[in-house]
């Protein structure tokens, strides 16, 4: 048992690519959801749409790499308006059902056999991502003891973390504002904030569009440090995934999704390692008949369910969430 | 391989000469594909046996360290690659699914180690970034060439409208792609190819237009759903007893526990590989007692074998130095067929060619077989199935 | 002054439903709205004076707030026309009308629970330029303006006596404080035409007789209000014209005593006793109701 | 809290519970709030003797509700006890206190939004069904425009229509004692005056009635006693006609609007 | 077409040149005809090589039941037109020319040497790419007639036969989840592991103790009954009590979902796993234009029932008020009387035993596996949310409608591999054009 291993998977994980993702997927849901109240259980297809907009764009059409990221870009914000116009008159929990129906709906489509043309099937694409791994400065690793990351990732990470603090940077100096005002108390009731002059549609839509596009720059930067899209990596799976590291974390707050990514990244690894060393080698330290090495593997998701229930259980606030703004509703 | 600790901080976990080769398996132990991981384990955990029983390779026993590569839904494989990379792993030995492999493989290739895959079949691997045999590789033959046996069995047979039910991944688009090609070259027509979602629930709709086509025979190209579409196919009037049924590699398996005796008789169904004998069955057993199906075993275990006997001849445990001697080891040269039997040639300075389990593994170009050998089998009463014929080929 | 001058434009308007006003500030005509067969709304014609205080009243369910909700776009009639400072505001949405400068309060209170009570006083601001996205990241831009909008909010915090709770969750404020939160978010708006939907319900009787102080002071500065109330003790206090409705209909206007004379609105609205000052009222008169009303509830 | 009670407000505090023997109702220095740390009423007292109906009125905010809530297990009370008929009932839950014959009409949301006008009465008597269609029938007696209505939805109803609905509600129930939270709240003057009336036939009937109004004039003239709550404490108690009187009490709350004649 | 042409006029001369001799007694003969070329085949073309790569022909007419045609000569020429080999059809009608070494070669048929009478269709010529090292084979398709495609209006029944199975299973799903949220507003997204738990329940009752699948289904419905009055108990009866909002406890059946989700796989394993009886069932026609296997009627039928009882009853008893006065206000429910906790966990027991119906039903139409009721989850979100959320019909009437779009979609043209994408899109536009679903209703305002 190699506790140090335990310890260095987890928090290069917690620091690695995988939590930048998270991140920014849950910087815009924070802003969907924790701000302004729109339960978007699509995010998963607004990082689609940004990563085959670059893939598509480089791969399919052949263009060059920096009008894919443009695309990209643009394909969320394009998603967030198609997507808004008719359902963001929708309650919370219809608005729910329908984007995550939306997400289904491009995961299945840039999957089907019938696009394979454009959107290389259940394969994918490839092949965009020698720009971005060009521009790479750091010619080795870093080995710190503690974390350990290879060079491709330090990149990834140092582009990956700029766009995060700018996001977080964003997102606090818009919630401080008079906008950030009108889009919770957009949460709180519609139709007071209606009444007082303020156009809810369309406060509504800035905010599905700024959440979406950090969706987007969520999935471009999937795609980049990945170098391929794969439908399937943007199932519903990772949406919910992604609101479990906003909750961890407390929603409705600046640091909030990025201390919750990690968290949950943090929890993710070192559980896997840990099983994984445990049940595995000639001596294990669980023995066989109680858990086998597959069994590990199941073990490590089967405890971040249960401990994504204590959390909620013991801090329904998340980290940082604020414990008397739960307690309204109470009664 | 073995512990980086002393790699020093330039070169975190790349892939260096340390001594000891260590294999990380990115493998399904969770997830959709899960039912694949057992017997690719198997073989992989095999292999390990059996080269260490035999010496082991520069003198020191070869080290297995497990990844779970889950399905793209879950998001983890990159994870786990790191982790496996962190661990020392020279080569890899996965992924099952050509999705996750592509999630993978630019980590797994910028870290300096060899991927080995013993069941990616899309073609997407020989092309673009990847054609150039420099890190990836694979055992698990073409889908090409599957295609042409599979056709060519229908021809034989004389079927001449033929549907094809497949599966929507890149597996069962290129196998479908590929017989269908060969189906209608050889002067068949095909009468419909549907495809179901893998989150598919019920296949009545596809099973129903596969009724509606009228054909003579079905193939078809499915993994354990399998025996969920087969009683649909029944009721649907389509069954195998009424139509004559064909399967692939990914579900020619063992249905004696799971479908109803009788029921699959006469089916006839391709799996790559060698005469898998039952030998090498009984020793995968031993592994692992509870193995119900032996897909994608050989070809792990091959990958092992192979990568391994490619360390002995670039006489080094890093990933680019075997990736250099891969190719070499499986062509031209003095055939042979067991690690221990290569080993002892190799060490006396012969060119070797490994024919293994899974077939006569000739790796070409693009670091994917080129020559493999595929099995024909047929169903008895009991749902079990029988070698009936073996046969070699070319791309 | 300005109140004389509009208590005389009302002086020479006849008393009838739907009578046409000196000085529309509001105009409407033709307006139903039917719920299934349930003809909620069927105002032939209605004009609200310019800077006046103008009651709504009638019986529970004449469709005074759904009057309300049509007029300012928070609802759509079957048909109808109506305007403001003549502007049609027929299909414009409830925003743009609040926009106008005609704003209402909401008869079930609408706080917005998980933001404090200033917070949601700010939030009447108009036209701040802090809560457009481009300008919103830079704090310089608005600041001062928020400050401005904060001084104001405190002074009607105090006069509404909700000073105290100034750093609370709206949410957790009673159901009186609701009401008055309500109102004086409503006129941080700074509306033209300010529609009171049963404000003082559920008010204690001193801060209300205070605040109907500040109503009149809007009308001094020249707004209009439009409310509508059931206690006819402020009704006849403070306002200028009163409309009745009933089943949908306006079935009276007038001035305020005319109107609470009116033999068709104490049968239907007012009660037996609503010209006898309820402290007057003797307890035996009570008591001796009570007893027919027994009688009857046996009987059936 | 009551430490710190001056002398002069202990002796007021004594006074009022001298008469609280055999009260049906009885409320002991009650401490509760709804978050940890706050408390909104801090040391109220209160009893009803059997038949009796006490009123209670008081500024916005000084925890009328809160009072009622907190006998009706509600709040979670801190300190102090809540006893009926000589029985400690304090923090019970809402429904056995209902078993236990005490119903409850809140201020707010107090009506089942989707159901319909005659399932709102229904769950009324819900653990007496088989009084539903007698007790109907008076309902719809008093408040004629339910019976027209019976199967609208509640939530789309006029907000004195609700109003009416809450109040039917609590007439469908046949408590020992009857908690009232601002009851005419909404109603039309010629309703309002109805279910004043209802309240005080009810009580002639041998229900203890407790009512918080803001129609103070009317709720002191029907109530035997009342009791002027501020601060979450009971700083004024009395007959009806004794605190209607009460300069003090018409200064701090009562104002002179209602009082003024034309 | 030309090419079609040409080949068939010259098929047809060359048949009038050999049946002009024989005359009229040519039809007697019923064996192969004993015509020259195939007196005694030679022996190489009529066994498979023993080696080395060879095409392989068989020639049948389909239109004489696949009666063989002996002595057709074949030839096989190189791709650039150079003669390789020929052979003749034996009489079992194969032939197999070897052919030097692997690789394409062009096959053709020689017209004059096929028998009289014969009806062929389609080119005389076949690319082979023989890449096999032994047999590597090519068809030409003779007399073979049209195929009968199935008619549109029977593949129509089909499907909707299907859909309203698939729907039922859907709805009783729905019900159970639609119960949950209209009395807790809680979003349970663990539910699609209570559809699993059904499925495991009948199982582990059938496998496992040995009980006919019908009984299992029984065992499985009160194991549910249970696991939803445990679950009240142990999970959401303390969240309740410590007041946590419905987001947090939203947030909670994720990750009890993701909790269950890989229990089952850690327990169960990751394969599928079928019940013991009613396999494969081949269907019976019922009033002359339905056809449904037994379980097939099993299932519909009783999934009907259930429905129907179900939902009557919570229209007409108490107990069903209750639970939509709960979901209105579980605070002034407990002033009415009603014991809140009691609602609740009635409903749970009610909505998790309804759920591993669904589930049984589910394990009966196909499988066991423990991602199936995962899988089946955004599908019964989807008809819950088109039905109306909390409405006990809507989730009836939702799922009907999107059993029907997932099986009958595909027959106008939504590509079967992602037939949900066509009930997901119907899903949408109804949303917009009845933003409450079918059968909700919109809240007043003011
Ligand atoms: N959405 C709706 N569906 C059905 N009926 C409705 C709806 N909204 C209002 N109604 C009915 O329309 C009538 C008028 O309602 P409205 O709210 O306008 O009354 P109101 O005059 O404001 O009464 P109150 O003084 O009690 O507030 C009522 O009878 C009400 O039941
Ligand atoms: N849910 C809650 N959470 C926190 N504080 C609350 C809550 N409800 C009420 N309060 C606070 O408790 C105090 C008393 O409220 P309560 O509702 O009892 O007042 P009230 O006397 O009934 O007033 P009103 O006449 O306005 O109804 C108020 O200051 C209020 O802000
Ligand atoms: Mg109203
Ligand atoms: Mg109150």
């Amino acid at each position: 048992m190699d506790f140090m291993q335990v310890l260095t998977s987890a928090f290069s994980s917690a620091l690695g690519p995988q939590a930048i993702v998270f991140a920014l997927a849950a910087i815009g849901l924070n802003i969907h959801f924790g701000y302004t109240g729109l339960l978007n259980f699509g995010q998963a297809g607004f990082m689609a749409v940004g990563a085959y907009g670059l893939a598509v764009t480089v791969v399919t059409l052949e263009f060059p790499f920096w009008l894919g990221i443009a695309i990209g870009l643009m394909a969320p914000i394009v998603l967030a308006i198609v997507l808004g116009v008719p359902t963001l008159r929708l309650r919370a929990d219809y608005l729910a059902i329908a984007t995550i129906a939306t997400a289904e709906i491009l995961r299945l489509i840039f999957g089907a056999v019938e696009y394979k043309d454009v959107f290389g099937g259940t394969n994918g694409l490839n092949g965009y991502a020698r720009t971005f791994q060009d521009f790479n400065p750091y010619s080795s690793g870093l080995d710190l003891g503690i974390v350990r990351f290879r060079a491709d990732d330090l990149w990834s990470m140092t582009v990956g973390w700029t766009l995060v603090a700018l996001g977080c940077i964003l997102v606090w100096a818009l919630m401080r504002s008079p906008w950030g005002r009108v889009l919770r108390s957009i949460r709180e009731d519609e139709d007071a904030v209606r009444s007082l002059g303020k156009n809810v549609f369309f406060y509504k839509m800035q905010a599905l569009i700024l959440g979406g596009l950090f969706g987007g720059i969520a999935g471009i930067f999937y795609a980049l440090k990945q170098a391929s899209v794969v439908p399937t990596d943007y199932s519903t799976q990772f949406t919910f995934f992604a609101y479990t590291a906003l909750l961890i974390g407390g929603a409705a707050r600046v640091l909030g999704p990025v201390v919750g990514a990690m968290i949950f990244w943090f929890l993710m690894s070192g559980l896997g390692t840990f099983f994984g060393q445990a049940t595995s080698g000639a001596d294990p330290l669980i023995p066989t008949w109680a858990m086998t090495d597959v069994q590990a593997s199941v073990v490590r998701l089967i405890l971040v369910g249960l401990g994504l229930m204590l959390l909620m259980i013991y801090r329904p606030q998340g980290i940082f969430g604020d414990r008397k703004e739960l307690a309204i509703d109470a009664r | 391989g073995g512990d980086s600790d002393d790699d020093g901080g330039d070169s975190a976990a790349q892939s260096e000469a340390d001594g000891v080769l260590t294999f990380g398996s990115l493998l399904p132990q969770t997830g959709s594909l899960a039912f694949l991981g057992p017997p690719e384990f198997a073989g992989v955990d095999l292999a390990v046996e059996e080269i260490n029983e035999a010496g082991g390779v520069l003198g020191e026993d070869v080290v297995h360290v497990k990844g779970d590569s889950g399905d793209t839904d879950s998001g983890i494989a990159p994870d786990e690659t790191d982790r496996l990379l962190d661990a020392g792993a020279d080569v890899i030995i996965g992924a099952a699914s050509s999705g996750v492999s592509m999630t993978v493989i630019d980590k797994i290739m910028n870290a300096g180690a060899v991927m080995f895959s013993p069941a990616n079949t899309s073609t997407s691997f020989d092309e673009g970034d990847y054609a150039e045999p420099d890190l990836y590789f694979r055992t698990a033959p073409s889908d090409i060439l599957q295609g042409a046996v599979l056709s060519n069995l229908l021809i034989q047979d004389g079927k001449q409208n033929v549907a094809i039910l497949a599966r929507q991944d890149s597996y069962g688009e290129t196998l479908a792609e590929q017989v269908g090609e060969g189906l209608e070259a050889a002067g068949s027509t095909v009468a419909a190819t549907v495809f179901y979602g893998e989150n598919a629930q019920s296949y009545d709709s596809q099973v129903a237009d596969i009724a509606a086509s009228d054909p003579d025979a079905v193939l078809l190209i499915a993994f354990e759903e399998t025996t969920t579409i087969i009683p649909q196919l029944v009721s649907a009037g389509v069954g195998p007893q009424a139509v004559d049924t064909y399967f692939v590699d990914g579900n020619t398996a063992d249905y004696s526990e799971t479908l109803d005796a009788g029921l699959l008789e006469g089916v006839k169904g391709t799996i790559p590989g060698a005469d898998s004998s039952q030998d090498f069955k009984d020793r995968l057993l031993e592994i692992d007692p509870d193995l119900d199906s032996f897909a994608y075993a050989a070809e792990s275990y091959d990958a092992v074998i192979v990568s391994a006997l490619a360390a002995i001849a670039a006489d080094s445990d890093a990933g680019s130095d075997i990736a250099e001697e891969i190719v070499n080891v499986t062509r031209d040269g003095e055939k042979c067929t067991t690690f221990a039997e290569c080993k002892e040639l190799l060490e006396a300075g012969e060119d070797i060619d490994y024919d293994g389990v899974s077939g006569p593994i000739e790796l070409g170009e693009t670091g994917s077989p080129t020559a493999a050998s595929i099995g024909i089998y047929e169903y008895d009463g009991n749902n079990q199935i029988e070698a009936v014929d073996f046969i070699d080929g070319n791309i | 002054m300005p109140a004389e001058t509009s208590q005389d434009a009302l002086a020479g308007v006849e008393n009838s439903p739907g009578v046409p006003k000196p000085d529309p500030i509001v105009k409407g005509s033709g307006i139903t709205r039917t719920f299934g067969g349930l003809r909620a709304v069927d105002v032939e014609h209605i004009e609200i004076q310019r800077g006046v205080i103008t009651a709504l009243i009638g019986p529970n369910g004449a469709g005074k707030t759904t009057l309300f909700n049509l007029l300012t776009g928070f609802d759509v009639p079957d048909s109808g026309t109506w305007s403001f400072n003549g502007h049609s505001l027929a299909k414009v949405p409830a925003y743009k009308v609040a926009r106008l400068g005609m704003v209402r309060t909401f008869q079930l209170t609408k706080v917005l629970s998980k933001m404090t009570v200033i917070e949601n006083m700010r939030l009447g601001g108009t036209g701040q330029r802090g809560e457009r996205f481009w300008l919103a990241p830079f704090k310089g831009l608005w600041s001062s303006a928020e400050d401005e909008l904060t001084t104001r909010a405190d002074e009607l915090l105090a006069r509404f006596k909700l000073d105290a709770k100034r750093e609370d969750f709206a949410g957790s404020l009673s159901g009186g404080q609701r009401k008055l939160l309500e109102m004086a978010r409503a006129l941080m708006v700074d509306p033209e035409l300010i529609m009171l939907d049963e404000p003082m319900a559920g008010v204690n009787p001193a801060l209300k007789q205070s605040l109907l102080g500040h109503v009149k002071s809007l009308r001094d500065e020249g707004r209009t209000v439009l409310f509508v109330e059931h206690d006819m003790d402020m009704v006849r206090d403070i306002s200028d014209w009163v409309i009745v409705m009933a089943q949908g209909q306006i079935v009276a206007e007038g001035t305020p005593d005319a109107v609470m004379s009116n033999q068709a609105v104490i049968d239907a609205y007012l009660g037996a006793h609503h010209d006898t000052d309820i402290t007057e009222l003797d307890e035996a008169g009570l008591e001796h109701e009570a007893e027919a009303e027994l009688d009857e509830g046996d009987r059936s | 809290m009551s430490e710190q009670l001056s002398p002069d407000a202990q002796v007021e505090r004594d006074k009022h519970l001298a008469g609280a023997d055999g009260a049906v109702l009885r409320a002991d220095n009650l401490i509760a709030g709804y978050l940890p740390g706050v408390n909104i009423l801090n040391g109220a007292d209160l009893y009803c003797q059997p038949g009796e109906l006490v009123g209670i009125i008081g500024p916005n905010g000084a925890g009328k509700s809160t009072l009622l809530k907190s006998l009706f297990g509600l709040v979670t009370i801190h300190s102090g006890t809540v006893t009926l008929k000589g029985k400690e009932i304090t923090n019970q839950r809402a429904d056995t206190l209902v078993t236990a014959g005490i119903g409850f009409v809140p201020q707010t949301n107090n009506v089942f939004p989707s159901l319909t006008i005659e399932e709102n009465l229904e769950m009324g008597c819900y653990q007496e069904p088989k009084k539903f269609t007698e007790r109907f029938a008076f309902v719809t007696d008093v408040f004629p425009r339910l019976g027209e209505r019976r199967k609208q939805r509640a939530g789309s109803l006029s907000g004195g229509e609700r109003q009416m609905v809450a109040m039917g509600r609590a007439l469908m129930m046949d408590p020992q004692v009857l908690l009232l939270d601002e009851p005419s709240a909404g109603l039309s003057p010629v309703l309002q005056d109805e279910v004043f009336l209802q309240t005080r036939n009810i009580n002639k009937a041998g229900v203890s009635v407790i009512m918080v109004e803001q129609n103070a004039k009317r709720c002191l003239q029907i109530c035997d006693r009342g009791y002027v709550l501020d601060h979450g404490t009971t700083a004024y108690s009395g007959t009806g006609k004794a605190l209607a009187n009460d300069p003090k009490v018409i200064q701090l709350y009562l104002g002179t609007l209602g009082a003024k004649t034309d | 077409m030309r090419l079609t042409l040409k080949v068939l006029v010259s098929a047809f001369l060359a048949l009038l040149v050999l049946c002009a001799p024989i005359g009229a007694g040519a039809t007697e003969a019923p064996t192969p005809s004993p015509g020259t070329a195939t007196e005694e085949p030679p022996g190489e073309a009529n066994t498979p090589p023993q080696d080395g790569p060879y095409i392989g022909v068989t020639l049948l007419n389909s239109a004489d039941d696949g009666a063989p045609l002996p002595g057709v000569t074949l030839t096989v020429q190189s791709p650039e037109g150079q003669a390789v080999a020929e052979g003749v059809t034996g009489p079992e009608g194969r032939v197999f020319i070897p052919i030097p070494e692997r690789g394409s070669y062009v096959v053709s048929i020689d017209p004059t040497t096929l028998p009289a009478g014969i009806q062929f269709d389609g080119s005389t010529e076949r690319t082979v790419n023989a890449l096999l090292d032994g047999g590597n084979f090519a068809q030409f398709q003779i007399g073979a007639e049209e195929r009968v495609q199935t008619p549109f209006a029977e593949r129509l029944v089909t499907a909707t036969l299907g859909g309203i199975k698939f729907g039922l299973i859907v709805a009783l799903a729905a019900l159970g989840l639609n119960l949950i949220f209209g009395t807790t507003k809680l979003t349970n997204f663990s539910h699609g592991e209570l559809i699993t738990f059904g499925a495991i329940a009948t199982y582990v009752a059938n496998r496992g103790l040995g009980l006919p699948v019908i009984y299992a289904v029984v065992a499985a419905v009160l194991a549910g009954a249970v696991f939803g009055y445990l679950q009240d108990k142990v999970l959401w009866k303390p969240l309740r009590n410590k007041g946590i909002g419905v987001i947090a406890m939203m947030i909670v059946s994720i990750g009890f979902g993701l909790f269950l989700r890989f229990i089952y796989q850690y327990t169960f394993g990751g394969s599928r796993r079928s019940l013991s009886e009613y396999g494969a069932q081949r269907r019976d026609e019922y009033l002359g234009f339905i056809n449904l296997a037994p379980k097939e009627l099993g299932i519909i039928v009783v999934a009907a029932v259930v429905l129907t009882i179900t939902c009557i009853a919570l229209m007409k008893t108490r107990l069903g008020k209750a639970m939509r006065a709960v979901a209105d206000n579980p605070a002034l429910s407990a002033s009415s009387g009603m014991r809140v906790d009691g609602v609740v966990r009635s409903v749970w027991i009610l909505g998790t035993a309804l759920t591993a119906l669904s589930g049984a039903l589910l394990a009966i139409n196909s499988q066991v596996n423990f991602l199936m009721g995962f899988k089946l989850l955004l599908l019964v979100f989807a008809a819950v949310t088109l039905g109306g959320l909390g409405t006990i019909w809507g989730a009836l009437v939702g799922s009907m409608i999107i059993g029907l779009l997932y099986e009958v979609g595909p027959l106008f043209g939504v590509p079967s591999s992602i037939k949900e994408v066509g009930a997901l899109i119907v899903l949408i536009l109804i949303l917009l054009i009845r933003p409450q679903g079918i059968l909700g209703r919109r809240e007043r305002i003011g």
